[in-house]
């Protein structure tokens, strides 16, 4: 055999298709991966460090730019972990718009999930396509918050306001478009052979590693275990949904891919039960302006965002402000099982596999 | 209107010898007026050609695709030439210079070289080689070196990784692109492209031939580096691969080259296979320009549906699909000939 | 069959290829934007009432006032309220801790300014008379007229000429150098007008030629006194 | 002078011109470019001899594909600086061996053309220089073709197989 060297790529920082400031430090044999390395910070901005310098109720802005391709989800789990510190109830109005906010939320994240997916893999169209449907939600958002990206619309103690008239016949006519939006994206995207050929068994992950690791969300589900949260240990009143925990059995990045499909709408039937079930009411619990936990509560809350498990710790020391948050990103965590599932393939993998792990790089670096 | 360029070309010549040149060199002086006109053409359609792919592509897209500039839009491609001849010229501190300033202009030349064998018309061909396809295929293939150049000038690992991907597919789609032509020649008996033209006044080879077309189709988008197989480029994987380091007028000319392989090779198609300028009713030149039009709207649909495939499966594809296909069917094409030849046709 | 999936991908984007755009073109026709669409901030100082719980609901510094003591009671009234948009999360989080709805979101999304000190919204309130109240909204100001720019010209030359020291009090740094600027302009009656219409037409510059004057004097109080003729 | 001479005096040059670049170049990869421009030099000569068919198998395979052979080989394996790859050995009994060789070569070549006898071609290659090119590969010389063909097979099976690594055992 010849003696080969090997050599390194950047790929990134600056680089089309690292979703944000992504560095792999890719170390090539060839075409083929022999090592991934993947730098991080590039987008850190202290969302933590700020915390211990905020209130509890100015903390929430910031949370909704952890994440901001799913803003109500980490915004849900930032309220709900201050809500367990205090033990206030919210309205049952309430809870369900956060029900229905935050399922909206993981649509619209899997749905730039789908399109970034087929634009790492050439496809612009489909990217389009996605998009295309992801305004119909991004406009719900801009409906009952006023924001599109970065709502900030949960509250602590619910939400900030009621939802407007305009938003159940949108969110039913969402409803009601998503099989045919559904088929569109099965048709150009997942049907493609082109780009089943580019995901099926790349990127393995088996589910030892993947509970090693700690991954979480749909990349872990795409292993074979069934773990989801929101049936594990119910937020909110996710108890009273009648839901399925999609699952698949490889863990590549195929699996990836069609968890989040059918995940997508498992999502649209909650919200429908939801809206079915949505009561009258106030939509915010009565908290005091000023929040002050007692010094030595600490507590961890945990969602299922649309990454995976995200957690909130939080330690009061007594003041206004926490005394220390961290976040549980689950990007950051799912991020690390990179370069074990790039090994041994090849340079166009790792571009699938970054894209089917989905990250979001605010939440990781934070 | 048939023979407009015809006429014009020898109004020129008579007038020319009126003149009082010999008819040596008033050929002479048409080749150059005809090469002008090649270039001329060549850049009309790239700026065309740029125009409607960003319009095909906002079409499937939903949206307009640019529409600021012109009528619908049409001089956005002029504008963004002046934006890219005004660019700074950069060029690497540690690139090869000469290699990286060559590149591009080989590029061009060699793309411009296609179109001499060309059949634009009734007798609108500037040379009728008796071997055109083959001229055809064989100087297409010394665009690879070009790509390697400028790949190893920019002295850049995604220049090179891009240069490398795109010299092994265009070497490797060589040889289905050519095989899937020779099923035609076989038919026509000749390597003229004149003669196939003539030899498809009753039936298209695209109804002969369907399996070499769509061989040669998939082949010659990857020669072009088009659509899913766009290795050389490849945005998501290698930034712009062999094209990186390059900037302005350089990178325009690559893209420029790009796309008048596109219109040569989309030529070379209905030229084989969809019965060159014939046609009815209209001018034999409009046929060929309708046909060639037609064929790269196809490249371009495809484009902008397709991910990009594999290198690894690109490669296997060309050496186990392709290649076999296309020598059964030059096998099947013979028999066919024999066969028919001895029922007495 | 293998190749099913590209064809039928291929005819979905013929189909949306000749199908309706959904694009809207941005300048000319405007987006639709809900009722409750947070575009730039507001503040509506008749409602103010100068509580301060904007500025501590907000978590990012955006907001800050200055106020008064109204002479004989304990109210307190506004001299100015200042909005840095560009550290604003738009969070709505000021709006809703205001008793009075003085603060409020509009529509207006294009907030780009060609000047960074541009994107700062500052509301004054004069003393004299609140009825008419000064929105200074830099950066915003139409190109007044011929006849606009002369009445602004002379009613500045008026100010500084009647009350020079506070007049150009907002060009420089502290009150020292107001005092010193408005003593250079007294003297010179060519630099008072040039300063005036430099103030009316471009504030920075005219602040850049203020800090300049009172440098030069500056620095020639230093020398000593026997510079000062030269100077002239 | 006629044009016809002009055109090979020009192609001559270039393709004799571009062999010593080969030859002299310090920078490898522009010694294997020059070699494509080299190898297009020699087609045009064909093309000059009405040998058009010649001259683009001749850009066709080495134009187009040994030469990318040959500067892939060179890029791949290439340890040093570009512009160090090609240094004239500083011995000089190297040199001197160099000479020798190199003298040794144009002596035997030369006498080889010279004493040779080359007989003129008989007829012109005319427009149909294809069929009688088909004709002896596929007719009277149809054994060494396939033989050729084979032998090229074998070197094709035994490249991958040096390539990919048999078993070691």
């Amino acid at each position: 055999m010849l003696r080969t060297e090997q050599f390194t790529i950047n790929i990134g920082p600056q680089h089309p298709s690292t979703h944000g400031g992504l560095h792999v430090e890719a170390v090539m044999d060839g075409e083929f991966i022999v090592d991934a390395i993947v730098h991080l910070g590039y987008v850190h901005r202290s969302v933590e460090k700020i915390a211990e310098s905020r209130t509890y109720p100015q903390y929430v802005p910031y949370t909704s730019r952890l994440d901001y391709l799913a803003s109500h989800l980490p915004t849900l789990g930032y309220c709900q972990a201050v809500e367990k510190m205090l033990g206030v109830a919210v309205p049952e109005r309430a809870e369900y718009i956060r029900i229905i906010m935050a399922e909206f939320s993981r649509i619209a994240s899997h749905l730039l999930f789908i399109g970034s997916c087929a634009i790492d893999l050439g496809a612009t169209t489909g990217l389009i396509y996605c998009l295309r449907d992801r305004e119909r939600i991004m406009d719900m958002f801009e409906m009952t918050s006023g924001q599109r990206l970065i709502a900030s619309y949960m509250r602590i103690g619910g939400v900030s306001e009621d939802l407007p008239d305009t938003f159940i016949p949108a969110a039913r006519s969402f409803i009601a478009d998503f099989p045919e939006m559904i088929a569109e994206y099965d048709g150009l995207i997942i049907g493609n052979e082109i780009l089943q050929a580019r995901l099926k068994g790349v990127g393995r992950l088996n589910a030892d590693d993947a509970i090693a690791y700690g991954v979480s969300g749909p990349n872990l589900r795409a292993c074979g275990i069934d773990y989801d949260i929101r049936k594990a240990e119910p937020y909110g009143i996710y108890d009273r949904f009648d839901f399925t925990v999609p699952l698949a059995e490889n863990g590549d990045s195929w699996d990836r891919l069609l968890v989040r499909m059918e995940e997508m709408q498992q999502s649209i039937h909650i919200i429908e039960q939801a809206l079915n079930q949505l009561p009258e009411g106030e939509v915010k619990a009565k908290v005091p302006r000023i929040i002050k936990p007692a010094e030595g509560i600490e507590v961890y809350h945990r969602i299922e965002s649309s990454k995976g498990e995200l957690g909130y710790y939080i330690v009061a020391d007594g003041g206004e402000k926490p005394y220390r948050l961290h976040v549980r990103a689950p990007s950051f965590i799912n991020l690390m099982v990179l370069p074990m599932i790039s090994k041994g393939g090849k340079l166009q993998d790792i571009i699938a596999n970054i894209a089917t792990l989905d990250p979001v790089l605010g939440e990781s670096d934070r | 209107m048939e023979h407009f360029f015809l006429n014009i070309a020898h109004s020129l010549i008579v007038w020319l010898m009126g003149l009082g040149l010999s008819s040596k060199g008033a050929d002479l002086v048409l080749l150059i007026v005809q090469w002008i006109c090649i270039v001329a053409i060549v850049t009309i359609n790239v700026i065309v050609l740029i125009w409607l792919e960003r319009k095909v592509a906002g079409f499937m897209q939903q949206r307009l695709g640019p529409n600021r500039l012109g009528p619908a839009g049409m001089f956005q491609t002029i504008a963004d030439a002046i934006k890219l001849l005004t660019k700074e010229d950069i060029i690497p501190s540690a690139a090869d210079r000469i290699i990286f300033r060559t590149a591009p202009i080989f590029f061009i030349i060699i793309a411009v070289m296609l179109y001499v064998v060309l059949p634009m018309g009734d007798g609108m061909q500037i040379v009728d080689l008796n071997v055109g396809v083959f001229y055809f295929i064989s100087v297409a293939s010394l665009s690879t070196i070009c790509l390697l150049m400028a790949g190893w000038g920019s002295n850049n690992k995604w220049s090179l990784l891009g240069a490398m991907r795109s010299v092994a597919q265009m070497i490797s789609y060589e040889i289905p692109l050519a095989f899937s032509l020779l099923g035609v020649i076989m038919i026509a008996g000749s390597l003229s492209l004149s003669d196939i033209v003539a030899a498809q006044n009753n039936i298209w080879f695209i109804i002969l031939q369907p399996v070499a077309f769509i061989t040669f189709f998939i082949a010659a988008t990857a020669e072009l580096n088009r659509g899913p197989f766009d290795m050389p480029e490849a945005e998501q994987e290698l930034t712009a691969g062999a094209y990186t380091e390059y900037t302005g007028m350089r990178w325009a000319l690559f893209f420029l080259a790009e796309y008048t392989n596109l219109v040569a090779v989309s030529a070379l198609a209905s030229t084989m296979f969809l019965g060159g300028w014939h046609g009815p009713w209209l001018p034999s030149w409009i046929w060929i320009i309708i046909k060639t039009y037609l064929v790269m709207l196809i490249f371009m649909w495809m484009k902008w549906t397709f991910p990009r495939i594999r290198m690894d499966h690109l490669m296997s594809f060309s050496w186990k699909v392709l290649i076999p296909v296309t020598l059964a069917n030059i096998l099947v094409t013979g028999a066919g000939i024999q066969f028919l030849a001895g029922m007495g046709w | 069959m293998k190749g099913q999936g590209l064809l039928k991908g291929l005819y979905i984007t013929l189909k949306r290829a000749v199908g309706k755009d959904i694009t809207i073109q941005y300048p000319e026709q405007m987006p639709y934007l809900q009722d409750r669409f947070r575009g730039c901030l507001h503040f509506d100082y008749t409602k103010c009432i100068v509580c301060g719980l904007c500025t501590k609901a907000c978590p990012n510094n955006v907001l800050s006032y200055e106020s008064r003591q109204v002479e004989g009671s304990k109210k307190k009234e506004l001299v100015s309220y200042t909005i840095d948009l560009q550290y604003c999360l738009f969070c709505n989080l000021c709006v809703e801790a205001c008793p009075t709805n003085t603060l409020y979101f509009t529509h207006d999304f294009e907030l780009s300014r060609y000047q960074r000190d541009q994107i700062k919204i500052v509301y004054e309130i004069p003393k004299e008379e609140p009825s008419a109240v000064k929105v200074d909204l830099k950066g915003d100001a139409p190109e007044p007229d011929e006849t606009k720019k002369e009445k602004q010209l002379a009613a500045m030359t008026a100010a500084l000429q009647k009350n020079p020291q506070k007049t150009v009090r907002k060009m420089v740094e502290n009150d020292e150098d107001a005092e010193i600027l408005a003593g250079i302009l007294l003297e010179d009656e060519q630099k008072l007008s040039r300063m005036a219409a430099l103030m009316i037409a471009d504030r920075e510059k005219a602040k850049k030629v203020a800090v300049a004057f009172v440098n030069k004097e500056k620095k020639d109080r230093l020398k000593g006194g026997g510079a000062e003729d030269e100077s002239k | 002078m006629s044009l016809n001479d002009a055109v090979f005096f020009l192609l001559a040059v270039i393709t004799a011109g571009s062999a010593l670049g080969v030859i002299t170049s310090r920078n490898i990869v522009y010694s294997a470019l020059l070699l494509v421009v080299t190898f297009l030099g020699v087609a045009g000569l064909y093309f000059q001899m009405n040998a058009g068919f010649i001259g683009l198998v001749q850009i066709l395979i080495y134009g187009g594909a040994i030469s990318v052979l040959i500067i892939f080989a060179i890029m791949l394996v290439m340890d040093v600086e570009p512009h160090r790859t090609n240094p004239p050995s500083p011995r000089l009994p190297r040199r001197l061996g160099g000479i020798y060789l190199s003298i040794l070569l144009v002596i035997t070549m030369g006498a080889a053309i010279w004493f040779t006898h080359w007989p003129l071609a008989v007829g012109t290659t005319g427009a149909d220089e294809m069929a009688v090119l088909a004709d002896l590969m596929l007719g009277k010389y149809v054994v060494a073709f396939e033989i050729a063909a084979v032998l090229l097979l074998v070197a094709i099976v035994g490249a991958i197989i040096l390539a990919k690594g048999a078993d070691d055992k």
